[in-house]
C-alpha cells in the first residue's frame, strides 16, 4: 500500500507492505538510521519518534498507521544549524556514552519538554522511565533535561 | 522481530469496521493502540489475517463527563487520562492505573477500551472498572448493547464481546460526594505487569460508614477479578484498620493465582491482602478529602 | 515447563462403554477441543494436530499419540503424545494415564493423571496460563466425553433397537426371554437398554441363546452392516 | 589533581566535552545495523525450541518457496567446508551450526538467506526441523553427579560434565588456619546468570568480494584485530587469509563483554557472502541475544573465612562451581580459566587463601564473559565483601569498623596478595572514611537502632572492592595465544595537527576523546586537534581490544608511551632547531625551551613543520610513532560504597534509599567521564543485585529471554548515585591511572546485598542470594514470623 508522510517537515511516500513496521519504514526505506531498535516487547524506547507531536515507540506501530500524520526523528530536531537546546545539553551534561539510546531519549525528551517547563527530577525520571540506558545511570540524563527545561524557559537557547 | 503478513483495512466509521468483523470472523482483529496486539504479532504469537484499524473512525476519542458518568471512548489514549484534571480530581483510582500501565511512551498510544476489550487479567484497567461498577459499550450488526464489567470478562483472554462487536465505550457512573479511590501496584519495574494490584473504591455516608466499596484485582486469576465479599464485608462498616485488614483477607482469599516468575501462589495471596488494606485505607483517606 | 494436572470424575456410562470410548484413538482424541488424528503408523501410533487458542495467541501442534499401554482389566491406559508447534515455537510432550472404576450401576469414575512438559516460546511467556489454559482444555475435555458417550449409548441402543424391533415382530413371545438373557429391557418397538458394546454382545448372544442360529446370523448382519455404516466400534463377533 | 595544561590545550584533569557526541545527538552515528550496502542480502536464523535434541530432520523446501528467500544454509553445507564448529576463545569447540544435535534452547540451526529482513523472518518460520529430545540437564551440580548424561559426546575420551578443575593458593596452610581459627563462618553464595544486554545487539554486515578475495566484515565487536586473527585460523583453509579479511567495528551500541566472543551468526553471515558474493546482514533482536549471546556469572560458591576473636580476618576458602553451559566460552586470559577470580582476598590482609573451581558442562548457552568487569572479578568481590559482612556481624562488630581493621594498609603497598598478586598501590581507609563521612554513618546506625524498635526495616551496606584491572602482563596474559598488550600509533602532521589509532574499540567510553587528552597531555597539542581513530584492522594497529577495563591501563598508557617517543624526537628537532643541545632543552606542555632561556622555545607545532620541512640531516623525516605496550603490572581500582536501604515489610520490596560511591582509579584524565562511568557502573551493579537474572527450568527453558523477563532497571529503579573519589596513582603506570569503567558493577551488588541483609540480621537472616527480589524477601520475612 502506499504510505504518505511529512518527516522531519518533508513530504515522503512510499509502497508498504502492511506490516511494515513505522520504524523500518524510518530506518530502510526513507534511510534516517538515528531512530534505533533495541528490543522486541516494546521495552527499551531506542525507537521513540514523534507522531504528530506525541513520543510514540516506533517499532510498535505499522508504517500503515502514520500513513497522512508527521513524523519527527532525531535527524529533525536541528533547525538551521542551531541544535535543540536538548541535544545541547546531552553534551554540556555528558548525556550519553554509546549513543544508542540517545536518539530515543531526545524524543521523549523533546516532547516531555513541551509540556513540562520546571519539571523535577522526579517528573524527569518518570518521563524517561520508557527508554532505557545501559551506560550513563542516568544521572546525566535528567541532569541534560534540567539544563534544557532551563533553557527553554529562559526563553531561547 | 518481523509480523506475520496480513490485510490491513482502516474503515472510517464504526458500522464499516463491524461489517468487516462481520465478514471476516475469526481472521480479523481490532487494532486500536497496538500496545498489546503488535507486540504478539511481532513475536508471531498472535498472526490474524486482517487487521481492522479503528484509529481512522470519528468521533472515538471524547473523554468527558456527562449524564452522571465518566464516557471513555475507543481511542482515547492512557496519556489522555493522566494528563486528564477531572479524572485526577474525581477519578483517582483510574488516575493512578494510567500512571501505572506500560511506560509514558506506551501510554500515548495504548486505548483504556482497549486494555479492556484484550481480556488478560494482567491488565490493570479491568479491575480498576470492576472497581467502579463500569458500564461497557459494544457496538455490533445490531447496534450497541451495553454490558456490565461484572459480566464483561468471562475467561482468559476472553470477553462477553462477539466476535463482531467492537467496543465503542466505556461509562464510569460518577462516584458521589465523600468518595475516593485507589490503585495500587506491585510491579518489577515500570513496564512490567502487576505481580499484583489492587483497585479499590469507596463511598462513605455522613456518619463515615462505608456506603459503597469495590474492589478490583489484577493479575491473580484467569480473569480480572471483582472481590465481591470484601465488598460485601464493608458494606455499612466504619472503615477502621481492623475492618480494612478483614476485608483484605476475604480478598485474598477470592484471589486465585498462579506461579510465575513473579512470584509464589502464596506471594501473591499475600500480596492481595496487603495492598487491598493500603488502598483501601487510602480510597478512605481521599475519600474523607472529597466531603 | 512441566506441570501435572489431576483430575477425577463421574461419568453417567458403565465402564464398558467408557472403555469403548477410551481405547477408540480418533473418538477419544476427538473430544480434546482443537486435536484431531491425521494418519497412523502403526496400531499403537497415530499422527496428530492440536491447535490451541487462548485470545490473540493460536499455536499448532503437529506430532504423534502413541497408546502405550491399555489394560481392559484393570481399566488402566497410558497414552504419550509428543508434538512440535508448526512454526518451530516450541514443543509439547504429554504422558497420561486413565484409569476407569464402576462407581455403581451404569456409572463410571474417572481418574486422570497428566504430565505436560513445555518448550519454547509459550514456556517462557506463558508460564503464569499454562495451569489455566490445560485446567480449562480438561474441563473441556470431560464435558465432551460425557457428550460423546452420550451418543455412543444412543448409537448402541440404535443397533440393538434396528434388529430388536425386527425380533419383536417375528417372535413377539420370546422377547421377554432375550430381554432377560440380555440383561436389560426391550420394547416391543424395539427400544431398550443397551449402554455399550458388550451389551450389544449380550444382545447377539441372548438372541442365539432364545431363538438359534437363524435370527442371530440375521441379527449379525443387520448390526454388523450398520455398525460399518455409521463407523460404530464393536469388539470382533 | 589540578591539570598541568590549559582548558584550551585539554590535557589530563579536564572535563573535556566528548568529540563523539556531535554525532551521536544528530542521530549520525553509524552502527553496524545502519550500514546498507547495494544487493545485500538479510539472514535470519531458525533457533530450537529443545535445549537437548537430535536433529532428526531439517526440511527446507517450504522456507525455500517463501517469496525472497533464496538458501538455508544448514550445518550439513557448512560441514562441507568443515566450518560447522569453531574453537572458542578458550580453547574449546562450539558449533557453528549443528549437524546433528542441539546443546541448548535457542542454538542455531540453520540460517535463511532473504532478500529482506521480512523475507528472511517469513523463511525463518516455514523451516521445518524434527528433533528427538534428550534428556535435559540445567543443574551443574546433577551434571557433576555419577550417572548424569555426558553432553559433550562430540568429544570422545570425555566421560563426565567437567570441563576443568583448577585450584590456587597454599590448601595445607589455609587448613591449618581454619583449624586454628577462633571463628568460621561459610555461606553458599549464588551469583546467577546474567546478561550485559547493551541497547545495540550484537550483528554484522559481511562483503566479501569475489574478485579480490578480499573480505570486509564490519561487527559488532570490542575486539576487531583478535577477531580477524580468529577467523584467519578458523577459516584459513578455504582461502580467508588474514591479509584478505578486514574487521571494522563501527560505533558500538554499548559492549560490556558482551560483544567480545565470536558469534555463530557473524561466521554464517561471512560463509553467507563468501558463497554468494554478496554482502550479508545479519543483526540478532533482542530475545535472540539475550538466550544465546555469552552470559555472565553463574557462579555456584561455598565460601568461607577464618578470623580471630579480636576480628582479625586470617584465612579464606572459596570452593566454586562454575556454570558454562555447552561449552567454555569464556573471554579469560588463557591461564586463568576462572579469570581473576582468585584476588577474591579483596582489600584485606589474609595470611592464606584457597580457591577452587569446577568448571561444568550443562544444556545452556556458552559463555562466562564479564558483565562490565575485568574475569569474573565481580563474582570474587561479591563474595568477599559478603563474607566479610556476615564475619563482622557474626563477631558482633560494625561492618564499617571490621573492614577498616583488616584492611590492607597504606604502606604495606606494593602488597602481595596471599593468593600471589602484586596490589599496585590504595589507601583503603581513607576511601572508606569518606564513603562513611559523606553519607553520614554514625547518624545513620543511630537511626537503624530507632527504626529497629519500632519494627521497622533499615539497612546499611558497605562494600570496600578491589579491582584488578589492565590485563596485561604478557608473561601472564594472553587469549588464545595472543599477549594482552595493546597499542598506539601517532602520526603528527606537518601543521601540528595529529591522527592517532589504537588497537582497542570504545563503546561508549569515550576513547576518542580521553586519548585525544592524553596526547595532549603528553604533546601539548590541543585535544581538539587530534583525531582518534579505532576500530578499522586496516589502519589499526593491532592490539587486543577493550575489555575487562584495559584501555586506559594498556591502550592509554601505549598512548603516553608513544607520546614520549614523539617528544623524544622533537627534542631532537628542537635542539636543531634551536641550535642547543637535546639535554639543554626543557619540556613543558607544548614546547622545548632552552634551560634558562625561557623565550627561546620550540612549540610542538612549529617542531612538526620542521619534521617535515627543516629536519636535522642524518634523522628520518616525519614525527610518528607506534607503542606496542606491555604493562609490568595490573592495576588495582578500589573504591568504598555505602548503601542505604528500606524494607516494605508487607511486600518485600527494596527501596535503596542512598547509594554513596567514593571510587579511587589513580590519576583521572577526564572527570567528566570518569563520573559518567561509575553511574553507569553503578547502575550495572544495582541490577544484578536486585532485578537481573536469567534462569532456566527443568527443560531448559529459558526465563528471563526478553526484555518482559530480564529487568533492566529504568530511572525510576535507579537511585540518584552520590559519588565522590579519593586518588591514589599508580605506581606503574606512565600516567597513573588505573581505568575505571567496570569498578561500579563490581563493587556495588554487595553493598546492597549487605544493606538487605544488615536490615535483617538480627531476625537472624544471615544471606539472600541475588537478585534481591520482593517474593525473595517477602519468603524470608513470613519465615521470621514478620508481617505486615
Amino acid at each position: 500500500m502506499r504510505v504518505q508522510v511529512v518527516i522531519n517537515g518533508e513530504k515522503r511516500e512510499a509502497d508498504a507492505e502492511p506490516r511494515l513496521l513505522l520504524v523500518h519504514l524510518i530506518r530502510d526505506v526513507f534511510r534516517l538510521t538515528g531512530t534505533h531498535i533495541g528490543c522486541d516487547t516494546t521495552h527499551c524506547g531506542a525507537c521513540t519518534v514523534l507522531l504528530d507531536g506525541r513520543a510514540v515507540k516506533s517499532c510498535t506501530m505499522f508504517a500503515a498507521q502514520a500513513n497522512g500524520r508527521a513524523i519527527t526523528t532525531v535527524e529533525g530536531l536541528e533547525r538551521d544549524g542551531a541544535l535543540h537546546p536538548l541535544q545541547q545539553a546531552f553534551m554540556e551534561e555528558h548525556g550519553l556514552q554509546c549513543g544508542f539510546c540517545t536518539p530515543g531519549m531526545l524524543m521523549t525528551g523533546v516532547a516531555f519538554l513541551e509540556k513540562h517547563r520546571r519539571p523535577s527530577e522526579e517528573d524527569i525520571r518518570w518521563a524517561i522511565s520508557g527508554n532505557l540506558c545501559r551506560c550513563t545511570g542516568y544521572v546525566n540524563i535528567v541532569k541534560a533535561f534540567q539544563q534544557a527545561a532551563a533553557t527553554l524557559a529562559g526563553g531561547g537557547a | 522481530m518481523i509480523p506475520s503478513r496480513f490485510e490491513y483495512h482502516a474503515p472510517e466509521s464504526i458500522e464499516a469496521a463491524v461489517a468487516l468483523l462481520t465478514e471476516l470472523g475469526d481472521d480479523a482483529k481490532i487494532l486500536s493502540g497496538g500496545q498489546s496486539l503488535i507486540p504478539m504479532m511481532k513475536l508471531r504469537l498472535a498472526a490474524p489475517a486482517h487487521i481492522v484499524d479503528i484509529n481512522r473512525v470519528p468521533g472515538l476519542a471524547a473523554l468527558r463527563e456527562a449524564d452522571g458518568a465518566l464516557h471513555i471512548g475507543a481511542l482515547v489514549r492512557e496519556a489522555d487520562l493522566e494528563e486528564s484534571d477531572v479524572v485526577r480530581t474525581r477519578y483517582p483510582v483510574l488516575h493512578d492505573a494510567a500512571r501505572h500501565i506500560g511506560d509514558p511512551l506506551v501510554r500515548n498510544l495504548a486505548t483504556i477500551c482497549g486494555n479492556l476489550a484484550h481480556g488478560d487479567p494482567a491488565n490493570d484497567h479491568p479491575a480498576v472498572m470492576l472497581a467502579l461498577d463500569a458500564v461497557v459499550v459494544a457496538a455490533g450488526p445490531g447496534g450497541r448493547r451495553e454490558i456490565r464489567i461484572r459480566d464483561f470478562f468471562t475467561g482468559l483472554y476472553a470477553t462477553a464481546l462477539a466476535p463482531n462487536e467492537i467496543l465503542v465505550e466505556l461509562k464510569i457512573p460518577t462516584p458521589p460526594a465523600r468518595s475516593g479511590g485507589a490503585y495500587l501496584k506491585l510491579e518489577r519495574k515500570v513496564g512490567d505487569f502487576a505481580t499484583v494490584a489492587v483497585a479499590a473504591q469507596v463511598t462513605l455516608g455522613h456518619d463515615g460508614t462505608c456506603q459503597r466499596a469495590g474492589i478490583g484485582l489484577t493479575n491473580v486469576g484467569p480473569t480480572p477479578i471483582k472481590a465481591v465479599k470484601a465488598e460485601g464485608y464493608l458494606q455499612a462498616k466504619a472503615l477502621n484498620d481492623a475492618v480494612m485488614k478483614e476485608a483484605a483477607r476475604a480478598a485474598a482469599e477470592e484471589a486465585r493465582p498462579t506461579a510465575d516468575n513473579r512470584g509464589s501462589v502464596e506471594y501473591k495471596r499475600d500480596l492481595v491482602r496487603v495492598l487491598t488494606a493500603r488502598a483501601l485505607r487510602k480510597a478512605a483517606d481521599r475519600a474523607a478529602e472529597r466531603r | 515447563m512441566g506441570i501435572a494436572i489431576e483430575q477425577e470424575f463421574t461419568l453417567d456410562a458403565s465402564r464398558d462403554l467408557v472403555w469403548s470410548l477410551l481405547v477408540d484413538p480418533p473418538r477419544i482424541v476427538g473430544c480434546l477441543p482443537g486435536a484431531a488424528l491425521t494418519g497412523k503408523t502403526d496400531e499403537r501410533t497415530y499422527d496428530g494436530t492440536i491447535t490451541v487458542k487462548v485470545g490473540p495467541v493460536t499455536a499448532t501442534y503437529k506430532g504423534k499419540v502413541r497408546f502405550d499401554r491399555l489394560d481392559a482389566a484393570t481399566g488402566e491406559t497410558e497414552l504419550s503424545g509428543q508434538g512440535q508447534e508448526t512454526r518451530g515455537k516450541g514443543s509439547a510432550d504429554m504422558r497420561m494415564r486413565c484409569r476407569l472404576q464402576s462407581a455403581g450401576a451404569g456409572r463410571t469414575s474417572v481418574s486422570v493423571v497428566c504430565d505436560l512438559a513445555l518448550t519454547g516460546l509459550l514456556a517462557q511467556f506463558g508460564r503464569g496460563m499454562i495451569q489455566e489454559v490445560s485446567d480449562k482444555m480438561v474441563r473441556q475435555f470431560t464435558a465432551q466425553m460425557r457428550h460423546v458417550l452420550e451418543q455412543m449409548r444412543a448409537r448402541y441402543q440404535e443397533l440393538v433397537k434396528t434388529h430388536a424391533a425386527q425380533f419383536a415382530r417375528t417372535f413377539p413371545a420370546q422377547l421377554a426371554e432375550v430381554e432377560a438373557a440380555a440383561g436389560f429391557k426391550i420394547s416391543p418397538d424395539g427400544t431398550n437398554g443397551a449402554a455399550s458394546p458388550a451389551d450389544v454382545i449380550r444382545y447377539l448372544d441372548a438372541v442365539r441363546k432364545v431363538g438359534g442360529d437363524v435370527p442371530y446370523t440375521s441379527a449379525k448382519l443387520t448390526i454388523r452392516n450398520l455398525a460399518q455404516r455409521e463407523n460404530i466400534p464393536l469388539p470382533a463377533f | 589533581m589540578t591539570p598541568r595544561t590549559s582548558p584550551e590545550v585539554g590535557g589530563m584533569g579536564h572535563s573535556v566535552k566528548r568529540k563523539e557526541d556531535p554525532r551521536f545527538i544528530r542521530g549520525q552515528g553509524t552502527y553496524v545495523d545502519d550500514i546498507e550496502l547495494p544487493g545485500m542480502l538479510y539472514l535470519d536464523i531458525v533457533r530450537s525450541p529443545f535445549a537437548h535434541a537430535k536433529i532428526v530432520k531439517i526440511d527446507t523446501a517450504r522456507a525455500l518457496a517463501t517469496p525472497g528467500v533464496l538458501a538455508v544454509i544448514t550445518g550439513k553445507d557448512l560441514e562441507k567446508y568443515n566450518l560447522h564448529w569453531m574453537p572458542t576463545l578458550m580453547s574449546d569447540t562450539q558449533m557453528v551450526l549443528p549437524v546433528d544435535r542441539v546443546m541448548y534452547q535457542a542454538q542455531e540451526v540453520a540460517a535463511v538467506l532473504a532478500t529482506s529482513r521480512y523475507a528472511a523472518a517469513d523463511g525463518v518460520e516455514a523451516v521445518e526441523v524434527d528433533y528427538d529430545p534428550l534428556p535435559v540437564v540445567v543443574d551443574p551440580h546433577k551434571a557433576l553427579e555419577k550417572g548424569a548424561p555426558v553432553l559433550r559426546t562430540d568429544k570422545k575420551d570425555r566421560k563426565d560434565n567437567r570441563i576443568w578443575h583448577w585450584e590456587w593458593g597454599d590448601k595445607a596452610a589455609t587448613d591449618r588456619l581454619f583449624s586454628e581459627a577462633d571463628v568460621t563462618v561459610q555461606e553458599k553464595l549464588y551469583i546467577p546468570r546474567i546478561h550485559v544486554a547493551s541497547i545495540e545487539t550484537c550483528g554484522c554486515v559481511a562483503q566479501f568480494d569475489k574478485v579480490t578475495g578480499k573480505l570486509t566484515v564490519w561487527m559488532t565487536t570490542q575486539a576487531p584485530h583478535a577477531i580477524r586473527t580468529v577467523f584467519a585460523l578458523v577459516a584459513g583453509h578455504v582461502g580467508l587469509e588474514e591479509h584478505k579479511i578486514r574487521i571494522i567495528s563501527p560505533d558500538i551500541g554499548g559492549g560490556f563483554g558482551g560483544k567480545v566472543p565470536v558469534y555463530p551468526g557473524y561466521v554464517i553471515a561471512v560463509a553467507a557472502s563468501v558463497l554468494t558474493g554478496k554482502p550479508v546482514k545479519w543483526i540478532e533482536d533482542r530475545m535472540e541475544n539475550l538466550q544465546a549471546d555469552s552470559f555472565a556469572r553463574d557462579y555456584h560458591i561455598t565460601a568461607q573465612v577464618a578470623a580471630k576473636k579480636d576480628g582479625t580476618l586470617t584465612a579464606l576458602r572459596f570452593d566454586t562451581v562454575a556454570d558454562h553451559g555447552y561449552t567454555d566460552a569464556a573471554a579469560n586470559p588463557s591461564k586463568f580459566p576462572a579469570g581473576l577470580f582468585h584476588v577474591c582476598t579483596g582489600s584485606y590482609d589474609f595470611k592464606s587463601a584457597h580457591v577452587a573451581v569446577d568448571g561444568v558442562y550443562t544444556n545452556k548457552p556458552p559463555g562466562g564473559i564479564a558483565y562490565r568487569c575485568s574475569f569474573r572479578v565481580t563474582e570474587a568481590v561479591y563474595a568477599i565483601e559478603r563474607m566479610a559482612d556476615i564475619m563482622a556481624h557474626q563477631l558482633g562488630m560494625d561492618p564499617a569498623e571490621f573492614r577498616l581493621k583488616n584492611f590492607i594498609k597504606p604502606e604495606q603497598f606494593p602488597y602481595k596478595s596471599a593468593l600471589g598478586w602484586e596490589y599496585d598501590s590504595g589507601d583503603y581507609g581513607r576511601a572508606l572514611r569518606l564513603a562513611m563521612e559523606r553519607v553520614g554513618y554514625a547518624e545513620l546506625r543511630r537511626e537503624q537502632a530507632e527504626k529497629r524498635k519500632r519494627g521497622e526495616l533499615m539497612g546499611i551496606g558497605i562494600s570496600s572492592f578491589t579491582e584488578i584491572v589492565g590485563a596485561g602482563p604478557s608473561k601472564h596474559f594472553d587469549i588464545l595465544g595472543l599477549k594482552m598488550f595493546d597499542s598506539c600509533e601517532i602520526r603528527v602532521h606537518p601543521t601540528g595537527k595529529a591522527i592517532a589509532r589504537f588497537g582497542t574499540k570504545s563503546q561508549g567510553q569515550g576513547h576518542e576523546t580521553t586519548y585525544a587528552q592524553i596526547l595532549a597531555e603528553e604533546l601539548g597539542i590541543p585535544a581538539k586537534d587530534i583525531q582518534v581513530e579505532e576500530g578499522d584492522t586496516d589502519t589499526a594497529p593491532y592490539g587486543l581490544g577493550t575489555y575487562a577495563s584495559r584501555s586506559t591501563p594498556v591502550a592509554g598508557a601505549a598512548a603516553a608511551m608513544a607520546s614520549r617517543k614523539i617528544r623524544d624526537k622533537a627534542r631532537l628537532i628542537a635542539a636543531h632547531l634551536l641550535e642547543a643541545a637535546p639535554e639543554d632543552l626543557v619540556w613543558e606542555p607544548g614546547k622545548f625551551s632552552v634551560k634558562g632561556a625561557p623565550g627561546k622555545a620550540k612549540t610542538i607545532q612549529e617542531i612538526a613543520f620542521a619534521a617535515y620541512t627543516n629536519h636535522p640531516q642524518g634523522m628520518e623525516a616525519g614525527l610518528e610513532a607506534v607503542s606496542y605496550y606491555d604493562p609490568p603490572n595490573l592495576t588495582y581500582p578500589f573504591g568504598s560504597y555505602i548503601c542505604v536501604v528500606d524494607i516494605d515489610k508487607g511486600t518485600g520490596e527494596v527501596k535503596v534509599r542512598r547509594f554513596v560511591a567514593v571510587d579511587d582509579c589513580g590519576n583521572i584524565i577526564n572527570p567528566m567521564i570518569v563520573a559518567g562511568q561509575i553511574h553507569g557502573g553503578l547502575t550495572m551493579g544495582l541490577a544484578p543485585a536486585l532485578f537481573e537474572e536469567i534462569s532456566y527450568d527443568e527443560q531448559g527453558n529459558v526465563h528471563g529471554g526478553s526484555f518482559m523477563d530480564y529487568l533492566v532497571p529504568t530511572a525510576m529503579e535507579t537511585p540518584k548515585w552520590e559519588c565522590d573519589a579519593t586518588v591514589t596513582p599508580s605506581p606503574h603506570h606512565p600516567l597513573g591511572a588505573k581505568g575505571v569503567g567496570e569498578s561500579a558493577t563490581v563493587g556495588a551488588p554487595a553493598a546492597i546485598a549487605n544493606a538487605v541483609v544488615d536490615a535483617l540480621w538480627h531476625l537472624g537472616v544471615r544471606h539472600i542470594d541475588i537478585p534481591i527480589t520482593p517474593a525473595k524477601v517477602w519468603r524470608v520475612l513470613r519465615e521470621k514470623g514478620v508481617t505486615e
